[in-house]
């Protein structure tokens, strides 16, 4: 089902979603520690992973990516007291959702980092991409989003 | 002067929408006083032929329900889009796709096959049907059908939206006066892309059940549910949609015991109908143990067909996977 | 959105830190080609971003171009964003319409390959740029600052911080569980390195806490409830019964001359003496009235005795007495509830409690104390004999992943204070049996020589295990100590007439419930979390409530001081503004569209979501909301919106983050 | 009655032949079958580890899925069996490629590992199954006066299995005195007897017993009783050389758990393969017990 | 990622069934070998060891008696502070020994092994008698004596083997190790 041409190996594009106060600066201590990852995953700053709406996972899948990370502060740690379980909960039922629509849910990862495990981060990160490599590519009909193009236009 | 003209016309539906209008009752009338009809498959005869000699524009509303399935829905959508000046997707059909828009969760292929070769189906020599077949007399055609439903606004511009499966026959009555007076200016017309004949809440707003915090440890289904008749549903564990479901319809299942399924669709402004129901009932479930959600969720039985049963074709997603494949 | 925003795109190239991977001519100009429709009107790449040239450059344009959104790609917002968002309000631009995206800890620094990078970056700009488009201009909340204090724990770092916001003036409520102030550094004898005495330098703090007009002392009490936020806190307070009105009693001591019943005293004594059922903690104990204690007093068992009462001159003994519930305002509240001693039972091997001359350092302070149960004397289990040879095991249920795994900071230097004081009283060998000796701290490895100079016998080695099992006649009768001398690779056995267990310090037992009742959060460990571990020690993630001393990790006397002033200097600083400036980070809910449904209800841990059952809808009180957004994410009508993380923002910013994957797509389809 | 798949070992089919005969016998008293397992084969003892680990594995997974075939947990007597086959059995159970690896083996001899079998030591099955009460109920000559010192070894209890006491367990005391012996406390009741080392390492080992027995000793030790026949040979058949060795003269008897239990319940001698020990059964032993 | 592999990925690499935290995370604190009741007796203690083999010294390591002389107690391993399973090392260290032909001379540990696994993979069940030859050539007079005394008394109690132990379906049992190892490996 690969649709890139066999000359460059199909690279993931991942969207990632981390806390501010530990998957974030996990993220920020990998960059300050010169760690290397894969550059497949462009991250999305919200305050807590309990603010991960539904919504924007779905937006990311229909939008093209391939997969989509949530992380967060570990359970117990998190400086909300415990948003993360709330996170937990969506991530798990959302799994189940995805799955009936046909997006594996291994697309869908989450991560608990802390803002020391910048090395953590770095390793979960590329054996992510690998994972998703493998999956290949998810090509989400994308057409059918570029509505207006068909639409006719409206007399004046 | 001649009167401001009037079309009505089913994609695919199933006609709940026009009973849905005739049981405006006398108001019906109205309509009648109000405008001509020019154009309603179901009500009067007329032939596509008589729309397309129209000037464009020149239907002043348009009431379209149903979904995109083939080409032909979407010819006449487009043909209408261009005589009309309002056109107004009516009824869940054709905001959202509805329940003809559960047929993006499987290829086409297979709905075709399961239509023309079930058990109940007497087809020995399991045929299917041509899209166009030649006799003597000349060749027949007939639609060919979209790999996946779309709605209205995925072919055309709309500029109203009434949801509902049907739309409720008071909201209708309350539309049909707006527009009516806005035709003698006395109303000013919502701006475009309103959904005019609902609320901006959701159930909830209108339904009469008690409610407290919700802590869920079990989710039920109604038929095996002995539930209490004050008090909120989603509370005793019963998935209603209410909670994401825009308001206007006077919460009619809630009021008599049955859960709400969703036919309003989402509430105003909100990206995606089902997203919102995974937010919702992911947030009542009272455990933080990965096993024991895993187990309560177990009793969500089907969940995306809970969360998208009238809205798949109007989500982010739209279709499966295996849909878009085709 | 009607009106088009200009929107100036400024990429930093970090002297070579970002530049170095990042192709930033190539990513301005692509903005500038290819952001146009989005609203961006200048791109530019700048050597550095964050200096005042830089700023400069964002304000001049934001004049001269009228800009009404910017967006920089440069570092972790973490780092720059108030440099930026400020660089904004110089130019006159609210600065919550800027947007910093991190193209270097994200990108530069952890990618090698440069097109990808850049690539990258080009996608994490066009995020940004996407997002900014929704910003809102925004103001910081203001609230009134109460100018009470509630200090939580009477121990060294709690007195300290009660006293420094008393001295500037303002009110302290010290609450304190057990019956007198003065915590762990009361029970020791000496202090490390300077082996002053404990109670010399602490009595007198403890005085002045116990005296000072601001300063409302409620010892034998707990901090039940705590409603409210940053300003103003309502703490409920229990005052538990002392069976003793204070305000008759004198502190003369007949009560407890009195008291028929002795008790072990487990906590001040650590259980190597006896008190009365009827006490104060210790002679200098603040304040001065003693406690009945109802478990063991026997009147309170038997229903007869009342000794105390008929003795006491001033009639003060109460029986009847029950617990006070106090309600106290407070502003800004300080945790110092200090840590418990790790049990030396759970390592079986060293044989505590099984071995009679196995003590711990905390009956070791009690013994070596003047005062203390054998009056200062260092002598065995049996009272009278004075050991020749004392082995001193560090790390104690420290550094041990069958136990706690983080080192315990003090016990080293507690080592070598034990190891001083026993050759300094009985001229006995020691041994010190360590695995690193760590003495981070002014005069503290100048105290290790000291020791290396006094001819303390120093074995590296973690003692395997302590028994009683002689196999050679020089260790009859002996404690023999199991280890291995790793630098010169020797099993010894080393024969000793007493040890020293120098146990590592563990939060305290409730600690976890403490934490959930001031709404902070606990590590792993159980160790309360500040807001920062280098940069914001002792705030914590919430607003108005600051932790000192051990609650926060092991700590020493002069660190747990600091600590208690660092977090008063802190709380007198909100209090002279008189009113505290909170980011607007924060979700708000639209009551025309809120259906009541609850489900956010329970979203919010700091109870900022409160029912209207009159109107049915939920209101979010802004005070107390800290920004998570988790009710954003969770109302299904999608009536709560959040500021600064808008549903608007993050899905403009998922579109631009994927706008180089739309064509790639669309060839695929 | 409780039943068992019985694992005897290779040790107990001559060498320990009498641990053999007493296990059997008790248990029988105490309301427990142990029902030999068919066709067995050797554990791979600690020495196999050093060859060959998925070999070991091997050897003993063929064990544990005949005993799965008899739906009964497998008990073992010895100490080294029961280590190997329990955390086989939890290794197997964890790592399903190497699970996998193993069963394909397996497949020659129509076995096949599913995880579903238990392993316990025969000392745990006393201790748990039966236990100090209802066993001091059973005793009919209850061994008043003896002085025993229970020795652990090593494999019953490390490596740990879960959050049990590895330094200092007090099961084998209560059953000690619950047979109306006195248990001595002794340091070194959970100080390896170097058995396994006996033929490699001749002289450690012997240094290794000497501790042993002396510490027994010191604690005025009657007898001392084992759970295992490694431990029992290594500190029996040995004894003379240690006093060759180190000019002592230990005549320590060590008998098995299961002898002395055995005793306590009056069950004749022969039976329990007493008379094939090398040190003679402790004077004071032999006054109380009646038969 | 370098591409030679260090001795301490070797020996991690055969650890990978056991349980517990990477040796190299091992801080030398002593508690092994002040617990190991052989200790005295090894060229090095566990402790030495396993800096060793951090070091990478290789060859020191297979020449030292140590790992031969670990009784396999597990005391070292219950009381690692850094949960580092010091037994199964020393167990992967005879494996590689063996594998490698390389040990200390004189060591009875490596032959007794081979012999004892032969044994057992010819007839299922152990045999000792057939043991002695791999070892008793290495004793001395002295030990042979007593070795041959307690040998006797064995037999006199009846309590040595007279026939080998054999397993009734032997032929599965030699396919099934096949399947493990080609047959031959160890023969």
């Amino acid at each position: 089902m690969t649709d890139t041409p066999e000359t460059k190996p199909f690279e993931p594009t991942i969207i990632g979603f981390t806390c501010n106060w530990c998957s974030y600066r996990a993220a920020d201590m990998a960059g300050t520690a010169r760690m290397k990852y894969a550059p497949n995953v462009r991250l999305i700053r919200l305050m807590c992973s309990g603010r991960l709406d539904p919504t924007f996972v779905l937006k990311a899948f229909a939008g093209g990516a391939d997969a989509v990370l949530i992380s967060g502060c570990h359970p117990g740690d998190c400086h909300y007291i415990n948003q993360n379980y709330k996170a937990l909960r969506r991530f798990l039922l959302m799994k189940r959702v995805l799955a009936q629509m046909g997006i594996q849910p291994e697309r869908l990862k989450l991560l608990w980092a802390s803002a020391a495990e910048g090395a953590i981060f770095t390793r979960e990160i590329n054996e992510f991409v690998e994972q998703v490599r493998a999956l290949g590519p998810l090509n989400w009909n994308t057409t059918a989003i570029e509505v207006h193009a068909e639409k006719e236009e409206v007399p004046a | 002067m001649s009167k401001p003209k009037f079309a009505m016309y089913w994609a695919a539906s199933c006609g709940g929408c026009e009973i849905a209008v005739l049981n405006i009752h006398e108001k019906i009338l109205d309509v009648d006083a109000a405008f001509e009809v020019v154009f309603w498959p179901v009500a009067m005869d007329a032939k596509y032929k008589d729309v397309e000699a129209m000037q464009d524009g020149e239907i002043t509303l348009c009431l379209f329900n149903g979904g995109m399935r083939n080409d032909e829905n979407e010819h006449i959508a487009k043909l209408l889009r261009r005589k009309s000046k309002i056109m107004v997707a009516f009824g869940s059909c054709a905001c959202e796709g509805c329940i003809p828009g559960l047929a993006n969760f499987r290829p086409i292929k297979e709905l075709v096959d399961t239509a023309f070769s079930t058990i109940s189906t007497d087809n020995p020599e399991n045929i299917r049907p041509q899209t166009s077949y030649s006799m003597p007399e000349g060749a027949i055609t007939i639609p060919t059908l979209n790999p996946m439903l779309k709605t209205l606004d995925q072919v055309v511009d709309v500029d109203y939206y009434m949801p509902g499966c049907p739309p409720e026959s008071h909201q209708i009555a309350a539309v049909v006066d707006l527009v009516i007076a806005a035709l003698n200016g006395k109303a000013e017309l919502p701006p475009k892309g309103a959904t005019i004949g609902a609320g901006n809440s959701t159930v909830c707003d209108e339904c009469q059940r008690k409610r407290n915090v919700k802590l869920i440890k079990e989710f039920g289904r109604i038929q095996f549910t002995e539930a209490d008749p004050e008090l909120c549903l989603l509370e005793q564990g019963i998935p209603c949609n209410g909670i994401a479901t825009r308001s206007g319809c006077n919460a009619r299942c809630p009021s008599v015991g049955a859960q709400c399924i969703g036919c309003y669709g989402p509430a105003e402004g909100v990206v995606d109908y089902g997203a919102r129901l995974i937010a919702g009932f992911a947030s009542v479930i009272d455990s933080d143990d990965p096993v024991e959600i895993d187990k309560i969720l177990d009793g969500l039985v089907d969940p995306a067909g809970q969360f998208y049963r009238f809205n798949l074709a109007g989500s982010l997603l739209r279709a499966s996977k295996s849909a878009q494949k085709g | 959105m009607d009106k088009k925003e200009k929107i100036g795109v400024y990429v930093c190239h970090c002297g070579t830190n970002i530049a170095g991977v990042v192709n930033v001519g190539e990513v301005s100009t692509w903005a500038a080609e290819n952001l146009k429709n989005d609203g961006v009107v200048i791109a530019r790449d700048y050597k550095f971003m964050c200096s005042s040239l830089g700023q400069e450059l964002i304000q001049k344009d934001i004049k001269e171009q009228g800009l009404t959104r910017v967006v920089v790609a440069a570092c972790s917002p973490h780092l720059h964003e108030a440099t930026f968002r400020n660089a904004c309000k110089g130019g006159g631009l609210n600065p919550y319409l800027c947007e910093l995206v991190s193209i270097r800890e994200q990108d530069s620094w952890v990618h090698t390959d440069k097109i990808a990078a850049t690539e990258k970056a080009k996608a994490i700009l066009s995020g940004g740029v996407s997002r900014v488009i929704h910003h809102e201009p925004l103001e910081p909340l203001h609230v009134p600052i109460h100018p009470a204090t509630l200090v939580v724990g009477g121990g060294i770092a709690g007195i300290q911080a009660a006293l420094e916001i008393a001295n500037a003036g303002f009110p302290v409520y010290l609450v304190e569980r057990e019956p007198s102030i003065g915590g762990h550094m009361a029970q020791f004898d000496k202090t490390f390195p300077t082996l002053d005495c404990s109670a010399c330098i602490l009595t007198p703090k403890m005085v002045d806490a116990g005296n000072h007009p601001n300063i409302t002392l409620l010892t034998y009490s707990e901090v039940e409830k705590v409603d409210g936020y940053v300003g103003n806190f309502v703490a409920t307070i229990r005052k538990r019964a002392r069976s003793v009105n204070e305000a008759d009693c004198t502190g003369c001591g007949i009560c407890w001359e009195k008291c028929p019943k002795k008790v072990v005293d487990n906590v001040f004594e650590a259980g190597m003496g006896y008190r009365k059922a009827v006490y104060v903690s210790f002679p200098q104990a603040v304040p001065k009235y003693p406690v009945i204690d109802r478990e063991n007093c026997t009147y309170y068992i038997k229903g007869t005795c009342k000794a105390c009462e008929k003795f006491c001159p001033t009639n003060a003994i109460n029986f009847a007495q029950e617990d006070e519930i106090l309600n106290v305002q407070v502003g800004n509240i300080i945790l110092a509830t200090g840590y418990d001693l790790f049990d030396s039972r759970r390592i079986t091997q060293y044989g505590y409690g099984r071995l009679a001359n196995v003590f711990t350092s905390l009956e070791f302070e009690r013994m070596s104390n003047a005062a203390g149960p054998t009056g200062g004397n260092i002598v065995l289990r049996d009272g009278k004999t004075v050991p020749k040879v004392v082995g001193i095991v560090h790390c104690v249920g420290s550094r041990d992943k069958n136990y706690n795994e983080y080192c315990s900071a003090i016990c080293c230097m507690q080592s070598l204070k034990f190891a001083h004081l026993v050759e300094e009283r009985t001229g006995a060998e020691v041994y010190n049996f360590y695995i690193d000796i760590r003495t981070p701290g002014k005069g503290y490895e100048e105290f290790y020589h000291r020791l290396l100079e006094e001819g303390t016998h120093f074995i590296r080695g973690k003692v395997a295990e302590i028994s009683d099992a002689a196999r050679l006649p020089a260790e009859e009768g002996k404690l023999i100590m199991q280890v291995e001398d790793t630098l010169t690779a020797n099993q010894l056995r080393v024969p000793v007439d007493m040890v020293i267990l120098s146990a590592g310090l563990e939060p305290r037992h409730d600690a976890k419930e403490v934490a959930n009742r001031f709404g902070i959060s606990c590590s792993a460990d159980g160790w309360l979390i500040e807001r920062h571990p280098k940069l914001d020690p002792v705030a914590t993630v919430t607003e108005g409530i600051y932790i000192a001393g051990c609650v926060q990790g092991p700590k020493d006397i002069p660190n747990s001081v600091a600590q208690g002033a660092a977090a008063a200097a802190r709380i007198l600083g909100k209090i002279q503004q008189k009113e505290v400036a909170l980011e607007p980070i924060r979700a708000t809910i639209h009551e025309e569209q809120c259906s009541g449904c609850r489900i956010c209800n329970n979203m919010c841990p700091f109870n900022a979501i409160l029912f209207h059952e009159d109107k049915m809808v939920s209101e979010v009180n802004p005070a107390l909301c800290q920004g998570c957004g988790t009710c954003v994410a969770a109302c299904p009508a999608g009536a709560i919106s959040g500021t600064g993380f808008s549903n608007e923002q993050i899905l403009s910013q998922i579109n631009g983050l994927l706008l180089l994957n739309i064509p790639k797509k669309e060839v695929v389809a | 009655m409780k039943e068992y798949a019985y694992f005897p070992g290779c040790s107990l089919e001559k060498m320990a032949s009498s641990y053999h005969k007493s296990s059997i016998e008790t248990a029988k008293k105490l309301g427990i079958k142990l029902k030999e397992l068919e066709d067995w084969n050797c554990c791979g003892a600690t020495t196999y580890f050093y060859i060959d680990e998925l070999l070991a594995y091997t050897l003993c997974a063929r064990n544990l899925a005949i005993a799965e075939k008899t739906g009964l947990d497998v008990v073992a007597p010895c100490s080294a069996c029961y280590k190997n086959m329990y955390f086989t059995a939890a290794h197997l159970k964890k790592d399903v490629d190497l699970a996998e690896h193993i069963n394909f083996a397996l497949e020659e001899d129509d076995l096949h590992f599913n995880g579903t079998v238990g392993v316990k030591h025969l000392i745990e099955v006393f201790a748990n199954d039966i236990g100090p009460e209802e066993l001091k109920n059973k005793v009919t000559n209850p061994l008043e006066g003896i002085r025993v010192a229970p020795y652990y070894g090593c494999q019953i209890v490390r490596p740990q299995k879960d959050k049990e006491d590895v330094e200092q367990p007090m099961f084998f005391e209560e059953m000690i005195s619950a047979i109306g012996a006195t248990p001595v406390n002794y340091p070194l009741k959970m100080r390896c007897c170097g058995g396994s080392l006996i033929i490699s390492s001749r002289t450690a080992a012997l240094g290794m017993v000497r501790n042993l027995l002396q510490s027994a000793v010191d604690a005025q030790a009657t007898v001392v009783a084992t759970a295992c026949p490694m431990c029992q040979v290594n500190l029996e058949v040995y004894q003379q050389q240690v006093n060759q060795e180190f000019g002592t003269n230990f005549a320590v008897p060590i008998m098995y758990f299961t002898q002395l239990i055995g005793l306590s319940l009056e069950i004749p001698q022969k039976k329990l393969g007493i008379g094939q020990e090398f040190i003679a059964m402790a004077p004071a032993l032999r006054q109380v017990i009646k038969g | 990622m370098t591409d030679t592999i260090t001795f301490n990925q070797e020996i991690s690499n055969l650890l990978y069934a056991a349980e517990g935290e990477p040796i190299k995370t091992c801080i030398q604190c002593g508690t092994c070998s002040g617990t190991c009741p052989v200790a005295p007796y090894m060229d090095h203690s566990p402790r030495q060891i396993i800096a060793m083999i951090n070091q990478g010294m290789k060859e020191q390591v297979l020449e030292s008696n140590t790992f031969w002389y670990c009784a396999s107690c597990y005391h070292c391993t219950v009381r690692c502070p850094q949960d580092i399973n010091i037994t199964e090392l020393m167990y992967a260290l005879k494996r590689y020994s063996i594998w490698k032909g390389q040990h200390q001379e004189g060591l009875i540990g490596p032959t007794f092994s081979e012999a004892f696994v032969k044994m057992i993979v010819r007839g299922g069940r152990s045999f000792e008698p057939v043991l002695a030859p791999s070892y008793i050539f290495s004793f001395g007079m002295r030990e042979l004596v007593l070795e041959v005394v307690g040998a006797t008394e064995l037999l006199l109690k009846g309590r040595l083997p007279i026939m080998p132990a054999r397993i009734k379906r032997l032929d599965n049992f030699k396919r099934m190790i096949g399947r493990i190892i080609p047959m031959g490996g160890l023969e």
